[in-house]
């Protein structure tokens, strides 16, 4: 049976320090653009920390909540991509084919998340900093849209570990680069299709909600609400 | 004018493509310039990334895809136009036809540029085409663009047959009159036209097939074009008002589009016989009708979003009623209704000028239309987190380019006069003689020829 | 010149890519004979250290082979190496078990990075020019030995002076011995950011000279004081880790936390309850818990033990302190300070933790002293779900002797000011006063007196850019690394890492070049400087943790040598937590104190409160390109600095978002874009310490404005560190600003629909 | 008659006046670019002397697009013929071939081993020992391989173990000296054999 991949984020825990945001940069080989271009709003952030402010001085709730791509199982970014660059693949992923991009950028403005990110000059890397990039990984160049694959390099490297080994992929073997530096364990990633897996089960919570789920996107990231505080005890 | 020969017909019209002036070369190549101004900045977008357009996170699409849709629109001026005249036999139509079915062409050319223009990668733009490949891909039928792909193309090919058909009886008396290497090309694109009862029946034929057949097409390319927007699940995209919203809104600035191109017709090439007041008044009235509608797009848009009250669409409904986007907002409903309803409902207004004005408000708007889609929605998108804080602003680059399309269609419409007359002689002819008949058949020289 | 071009060419026709498939050889660099056969595409995971804050967590490098532009024998070719591609927490490391926070991802730039030096420097321009030529490792060492010389053989303290960053482990044991070696007590541990009032306190109420170790995952009340303990202050990761525990890891319990600071950290972002109380009155809210607590019988006062003692009128039960009384000062109602007081009685354990602003008040000793005190009438001070303290590792020195006998860099600053020729020879290690200490301090002009000053860093900064003579050392991961954490666990720990790649260019590890240098330098140097390279050292002083009960069972020296560097370490295995001395004594009771502030309120009506930026923490990190474009996790601000100030207020002055404006304290003013926030207090002005270098790599240098420049030199009374918390500033708008955020809207309704 | 005309002339005038006016302001308010925002600077990128994805040169994009590469010329005529008959495995060299992604093309310690002692008066084989003597290590040219932009990570190891031949891809190596690029890896190659064994020919199997 195929796998669903999935994620869970129990915003409880998510403290909002961004170590899976510089993870995914060190993992996926993602450019920084400089003060320029950043300011031009061409930063790529495959993963985005988002922050909400609720009520004035001095009662203020803040909010942080992790933000990226939902990998939708009904996601609006693949029927619009006129190349099948933007595509669902067998393991319920919303696949990018960078090769096959040609830069219409529909998909990115049909995302309700705003999770896609467009390479608007060909990246740069001041040597030697070129060293760090990640092989497993291939570098898009100009005019290519790119987005969180769950680490995809990693998915496929466990799987061909579990086939050499005859056996299936254990749950929690594979963890994103984002799960794995998560520093309060606010994010779980597993198989949404093995009911016994701890990302279904978090699934399962009464806190569990989704992005934007009224859109019908189908998300396969799940968010466990902000828990409140009554006396300590709280289930 | 009834009183005129066809002698004086063919010398007037005729006149243009003999004898040019040397005004005409300045003007003509300052548009050139303009047109190979745009071509460089192509050329370094592409050569440096799509990075040097404005273009930003989320704010993907801009002034492109506005120049596309505007374009396209633009497109239904003549085609849907001259069919609907021709079909329900509009005798005042007949020197109006042409010149409205040459704007289809080139617009349609043009528009069909810019999503090549705007990809990010364009030397591969041929992977929209379905060829069969030993990796056993095919495009996305799936793809509104695709769609697009289609849909433009079938336009494209309709409207130039449309537009060649009734030409060549003029190629034909063109090639009476030119000499030399001229009369050779001539000769060629007259397709052996003689003018024998057989040809005319032909050509009747043919023309009511085509006048049918483009209609539909027609209405399909702008539902289409529409629906890039209105499939994606995007604030004030997803409504299903869009497609007859765009169709109303692509004639309007279509019609607008033509009473310009007429009224500097009749001023350049001196063809005050010929397009006369008549001819603006009805296009007026038209303009008018469109006017109305659109409005009534318009606001039942707006009105069931703030009555809906989604939160979402809100966000990008206030940012056009009175955000940042306000100034453009109101400027578009001042050139598309509150200026030109006023000047085409007075009949004392309804004037070559008045129609003019009013058409040059309407293009104007109607593009800020198609900006006023794209922009704001993009800029307000679900999370708030996502919304952008210094706004989308276009480069020299898309300037420049946005400039040179526009110059390109002037330019190809001053070259394209001085190749083909741009009234149609023949339908002008046989207005005149059944004119006098009191019967307007479609094709009269047919019955001339039975006559004998 | 042409050479280097034609670099570039070869660079860009992807020769050095994944793929150089066309062409012929000779068209390309030479490559180098690879020190072994490395299995492309094959990763190996190898331990390492993050050194980049105090927290001292253990990393695993992934590293894997590629092909590196590297200089050998003085020729430029490419290379075949094993390479650092991505840092992940060590899962084995007690102080962060498998995680990593954005700084320590980071880490990998340091080593990669296009500035970093890449071989020994001498200063060939006037001082501060920046001009340097490259010279020769063994010139470069001659040179410091004819520096030295002199003072090996002299009697009295000589002209020596070590200033660098605080050092732990081996690489401190070195130094010291080094100072001590050259007849020096000068060996000064400089950073914004220092522990030691937090450390006082601890020591004259526990009798642990130590930062604390928060068990937070087994607590159920968290009343912080200011400490950002999830983001920068002590161990972040450890305390993030056991956060996460303590908000969802027990099931049928979550902790509450409440958090006390004028504006909204990352931590107060996480509260359950931030109360936003005036800067300085923190022990104040303290002892009105502390008094609620006391006044209401809910725990006894003499539960407090010394650390209760410590506090004038302790005993009596604090009556000057009842909320009601204090409320006014403090800016926050009494019922809510009753309300948590209760609460926090109710919900044991319970703890109490004093950092950051609060611990950097003039009155900091006395609010840490306060805190402490309802730490222990709290009654868990090393219990679980408590403060505990790390245990001391066995058989060193416990860190409590690392207060003693320590010259601050003040101090030192005044020795120099008082006489030019006390100083002659300044070492230099990762420290950067320059930058990171009041421009009204004048640290420029003071260290300017000091004839011959070498620097060890691996960049060029605002201080190094001073130095005659520069010898880079190795990045961490290129070099063997040894760490004794005091914190951040409840375990003793000894991390211990062999470098996970070799050096991609001509430096030295500075341990090994001190060694070099006291063999140089004559008998006694050689006698205190027994080793002949670091690892030995390392080897020597931890081989005797074999025969304690640890994570290693070897069966001998070598055989734990080797284990201990495959797991990245050394760690007692049971939890021994260090027990705090109650009886013990030292101090008189100290009485309140009120907050000094610089300025007075009326020509300066604000609160100025630099803060350690989450990813450029004290401005050491605004060197790496990751962490200038990583948003900021409250502003979303990238690539510049920002100035946080009260929505209200902002409307008040007429300033608007992301608007310049001018920052003036006496001592100096500065000027950076407006960043309008509902989450700080409406007298406060918050500014991210970090930006605003003049010198620091490419990627830094004339970024943004540093905060620190315009402090006031105000210490923390009874102790040497700089009072950072303690400076009056007026705001006013100049102009048109520009910042940079990544983020667009703040709130959570859009703007346009709120105002209706 | 033409009093009115007149009138309506110079009342379209002031028309035209204000409309123009209006337009220009708007244009400069909203349309044109705001400083920082366009300026040409930021089309420089990327800078030079760096690292980047892209062709230096245009003609090396098109060579790209047309997919032309060179043969590779190697700096010693090593031959695979002779190696392969005097017993040695594809796997005895290129070592790793069956536990990672790529194979490794052994370094000149490793041809050594051997020729330290075997052929040495081979003109080619003291090439080889000249190199070492440099200490360089041999610049072998890639044969096979990917352009960067075609975002294929492919992966030996699996289909070592699905028992895949290296003449499958690598053409019978025993035949060749200098190895050429005897079969040309296209998608279409790859999606062939993947269809006949019914293997995943889901893209992101080789494209990520």
């Amino acid at each position: 049976m195929a796998h669903q991949w999935g994620m869970v984020i129990d915003l409880d825990r998510c403290t909002g320090c961004e170590a899976c945001v510089v993870a995914c940069h060190a993992e996926n080989n993602i450019s920084t653009v400089g003060a320029d271009q950043a300011a031009r709003g061409r930063a790529k952030h495959w993963i985005r920390v988002e922050r909400y402010y609720e009520g004035e001085f001095p009662d203020v709730k803040t909010k942080f909540m992790p933000v990226l791509c939902q990998q939708c199982g009904n996601a609006p970014c693949e029927p619009v991509c006129p190349t099948f660059a933007s595509y669902h693949t067998q393991e319920g992923l919303n696949g990018q084919i960078y090769n096959r991009c040609i830069g219409t950028r529909y998909c990115a403005n049909a995302c309700p998340y705003n999770v896609r990110f467009f390479n608007f000059y060909n990246p740069v890397w001041d040597k030697p900093l070129n060293l760090q990039l990640n092989p497993d990984v291939s570098l898009r160049e100009v005019g290519i849209m790119e987005k969180c694959t769950f680490c995809v390099q990693r998915i496929k490297a466990a799987e061909i570990q579990a086939q050499s080994e005859k056996r299936d992929v254990k749950d929690g073997e594979i963890q994103p680069a984002c799960v794995q530096s998560c520093t309060t364990r606010a994010m779980v990633f597993g198989d949404l299709n093995d009911p016994e897996s701890e990302v279904s089960r978090l699934a399962r919570s009464h806190r569990a909600t989704r992005l934007l789920d009224e859109l019908g996107t189908a998300p396969k990231v799940t968010y466990l609400q902000r828990d409140s505080w009554h006396d300590g005890q709280d289930v | 004018m009834t009183d005129k020969t066809s002698d004086q017909i063919n010398r007037d019209l005729l006149n243009p493509l003999f004898e040019t002036s040397g005004r005409y070369w300045l003007v003509l190549s300052c548009f050139v310039a303009i047109v190979i101004a745009a071509v460089f900045a192509f050329a370094w977008q592409v050569y440096n990334g799509i990075g040097v357009a404005g273009i930003r996170r989320p704010v993907f699409w801009g002034f492109y895809i506005t120049n596309f849709v505007f374009w396209i629109g633009l497109s239904h001026a003549g085609t849907l136009i001259s069919a609907i005249l021709r079909l329900c036999n509009a005798t005042w139509r007949r020197p109006v036809t042409r010149c409205a079915e040459v704007i289809t062409v080139f617009a349609l050319s043009i528009g069909a540029l810019f999503p090549v223009i705007h990809l990010g990668r364009p030397w591969v733009a041929f992977w929209l085409i379905p060829y069969p490949s030993e990796r056993f891909i095919w495009p996305n039928i799936r793809s509104p663009l695709l769609w697009d792909f289609f849909a433009i193309n079938t336009y494209l090919i309709g409207s130039v047959t449309f537009l060649l058909l009734p030409i060549i009886p003029d190629f034909a008396v063109v090639r009476d009159r030119a000499t030399g290497l001229r009369k050779k090309i001539y000769r060629i694109l007259a397709l052996g036209w003689s003018g024998t009862p057989k040809q005319w029946h032909r050509l009747e034929t043919a023309m009511h097939i085509m006048a049918i057949a483009i209609i539909p097409v027609a209405v399909s390319v702008h539902s289409i074009v529409s629906w890039d927007f209105a499939m994606a699940p995007v604030p004030m995209w997803h409504s299903t008002i869009f497609a007859p919203y765009f169709v109303c809104g692509a004639i309007f600035s279509g019609i607008a589009a033509l009473i310009l191109a007429m009224a500097f017709l009749r001023k350049f090439l001196h063809l005050e016989e010929y397009l006369l007041p008549i001819h603006f008044e009805n296009l007026g009235k038209l303009l008018l009708v469109m006017s109305l509608l659109w409005f009534y797009f318009v606001f039942s848009e707006r009105l069931t979003t703030w009555y809906g009250n989604e939160s979402s669409e809100m966000a990008v409904f206030w940012l056009t009623q009175t955000g940042r986007f306000s100034p453009l907002f109101w400027l578009m409903v001042f050139c598309n209704f509150i200026l030109p309803v006023p000047i085409l409902a007075i009949k004392k207004l309804r004037t070559i000028a008045g129609t003019a004005i009013a058409s040059g408000a309407v293009v104007l708007g109607m593009w800020l239309e198609r900006y006023l889609i794209i922009v704001p929605s993009l800029s307000r998108k679900y999370l708030p987190y996502a919304y952008v804080t210094n706004p989308y602003k276009p480069t020299w680059v898309e300037i420049t380019i946005t400039a040179g399309t526009f110059a390109g269609l002037i330019m190809l419409y001053m070259l394209f006069s001085k190749v083909v007359p741009i009234i149609s002689m023949w339908e002008l002819k046989a207005g005149k003689q059944h004119v006098v008949a009191g019967t307007v058949p479609l094709i009269a020289p047919a019955k001339e020829v039975e006559a004998d | 010149m042409e050479r280097r071009d034609f670099l570039k060419i070869s660079a860009l026709t992807g020769a050095t890519a994944a793929l150089d498939a066309c062409g012929s050889p000779d068209h390309q660099l030479i490559r180098f004979v690879p020190e072994e056969d490395l299995i492309p595409g094959i990763a190996t995971w190898k331990p390492s250290i993050c050194t980049l804050c105090t927290g001292g967590c253990g990393m695993l490098a992934r590293v894997m082979p590629g092909e590196a532009e590297v200089v050998r024998r003085g020729q430029l070719g490419l290379l075949k190496m094993g390479l650092a591609k991505k840092l992940e927490g060590n899962p084995n490391h007690p102080i962060n078990q498998g995680k990593l926070c954005p700084r320590g991802q980071a880490g990998l730039q340091v080593t990669y990075h296009p500035d970093r030096l890449r071989n020994p420097l001498k200063r060939s321009g006037p001082r501060g020019s920046g001009e340097f030529q490259s010279i020769g490792w063994d010139e470069a060492i001659k040179e410091l030995a004819s520096q030295l010389s002199p003072f090996e053989s002299g009697k009295q303290e000589s002209g020596f002076a070590f200033l660098t960053s605080p050092l732990r482990g081996q690489r401190a044991n070195i130094v010291s011995n080094f100072t001590a070696a050259l007849k020096s007590t000068r060996w000064i541990e400089f950073a914004f950011l220092d522990d030691q009032t937090v450390r006082l306190a601890n020591s004259s109420a526990f009798g642990h000279a130590a930062p604390p170790t928060l068990d937070l995952a087994r607590s159920n009340y968290i009343i912080s004081f200011g400490a950002d303990f999830l983001s920068t202050w002590n161990s972040p990761v450890a305390q993030s880790v056991a956060y996460g525990q303590m908000r969802q890891g027990r099931p049928g319990v979550r902790g509450k936390l409440v958090h006390f600071e004028p504006r909204t950290s990352i931590t107060a972002a996480n509260a359950d309850e931030w109360l936003a109380c005036a800067p300085g009155t923190e022990g104040l809210v303290a002892l009105g818990i502390a008094h609620v607590i006391i006044s209401e019988n809910l725990r006894s006062a003499s539960a407090a033990g010394a650390a209760g003692n410590a506090i004038q009128g302790w005993t009596g039960g604090l009556a000057e302190y009842a909320p009601a009384t204090i409320e006014k000062q403090v800016g926050i109602p009494a019922a809510r300070i009753t309300k948590i007081a209760r609460e926090a009685a109710a919900n044991q354990p319970a703890l109490a933790v004093i950092g950051g602003s609060a611990a950097a008040q003039t009155n900091g000793l006395f609010n840490a002293l306060a805190v402490n005190a309802l730490n222990a009438l709290l009654g868990n001070v090393g219990k679980p779900g408590g403060t505990i303290f790390t245990p001391p590792i066995p058989g060193t020195p416990s860190n409590a002797a690392e207060l003693q006998g320590k010259l601050e860099f003040d101090a030192f600053l005044r020795q120099i000011k008082s006489d030019p020729n006390a100083v002659k020879v300044l070492f230099l290690y990762h420290a950067n006063p320059v930058f990171a200490a009041p421009a009204s301090l004048q640290v420029r002009n003071t260290l300017e007196k000091i004839p011959f000053i070498a620097s060890f860093g691996s960049f060029i900064d605002e201080t190094s850019a001073m130095a005659d003579l520069i010898l880079p050392d190795h990045s961490p991961l290129e070099s063997w690394l040894d760490d004794t954490p005091p914190s951040g666990s409840a375990q003793a720990v000894v991390s211990l890492a062999a470098p996970a790649m070799s050096p991609l260019h001509d430096t030295r590890a500075m341990p090994d070049v001190l060694l070099d240098l006291g063999h140089q330098l004559g008998p006694d140097a050689a006698k205190s400087l027994p080793w002949k390279t670091y690892d030995e050292a390392m080897k020597a002083a931890y081989g005797g943790l074999q025969k304690q009960k640890g994570s290693i069972t070897a069966k001998d020296a070598d055989d734990f040598w080797q284990k201990m560097q495959d797991q990245g370490g050394w760690w007692s295995t049971e939890e021994n937590s260090a027990v705090p001395t109650t009886e013990k004594n030292s101090t008189p009771p100290t009485k309140v104190s009120a907050p000094q502030f610089d300025g007075d309120a009326s020509d300066f009506p604000f609160h100025f409160l630099p803060y350690a930026s989450q990813m450029q923490y004290d401005g050491s990190l605004a060197n790496l390109p990751w962490m200038q474009e990583a948003p900021d996790p409250l502003s979303s601000a990238m690539w510049g600095t920002w100035v946080e100030i009260n929505t209200q207020t902002a409307a008040k002055l007429g300033i608007r978002q992301s608007d310049l404006i001018e920052v003036a304290s006496r001592h100096g003013s500065l000027r950076a874009p407006a960043f309008l926030t509902p989450a700080i207090a409406p007298d406060v002005i918050a500014m991210p310490v970090g930006q605003g270098h003049q010198n620091y790599t490419r990627y830094a240098t004339s970024r943004g404005a540093n905060p620190i420049s315009i402090l006031a030199p105000m210490t923390v009374a009874g102790t040497d560190s700089l009072a950072w918390a303690a400076t009056r500033v007026k705001v006013s708008r100049v102009g048109e600003g520009k910042l940079i955020l990544f983020g667009g809207g703040l709130n959570e309704q859009p703007a346009e629909i709120r105002h209706r | 008659m033409s009093l009115s005309a007149g009138g309506f002339k110079s009342w379209l005038r002031i028309i035209a006046v204000i409309g123009i006016g209006f337009v220009t302001w708007l244009v400069v308010e909203h349309a044109l670019p705001a400083e920082g925002q366009a300026t040409p600077s930021s089309a420089q990128e990327p800078t030079a002397g760096v690292f980047t994805t892209a062709h230096s040169t245009v003609t090396q994009a098109i060579e790209e697009f047309f997919n032309y590469r060179p043969e590779p010329t190697q700096p010693i005529t090593f031959t695979h013929k002779v190696h392969l008959a005097n017993g040695l495995q594809c796997i005895n060299c290129h070592v790793g071939v069956d536990q990672g992604p790529d194979a490794r093309i052994p370094s000149v310690n490793f041809c050594m081993t051997c020729h330290r002692v075997i052929a040495t008066t081979n003109p080619e084989i003291q090439k080889l020992s000249g190199y070492l003597a440099r200490g360089e290590d041999v610049p072998w040219q890639r044969v096979y391989g990917f352009e960067p932009s075609a975002h294929v990570k492919f992966n030996h190891a699996p289909h070592i173990r699905a028992g895949v031949q290296c003449a499958e891809c690598h053409g019978d190596m025993t035949k060749q000296t200098v190895a050429v690029r005897a079969v040309n890896l296209n998608m279409g190659f790859c999606v062939q054999c993947h269809r006949q064994h019914n293997v995943s020919v889901d893209c992101v199997t080789c494209h990520f």
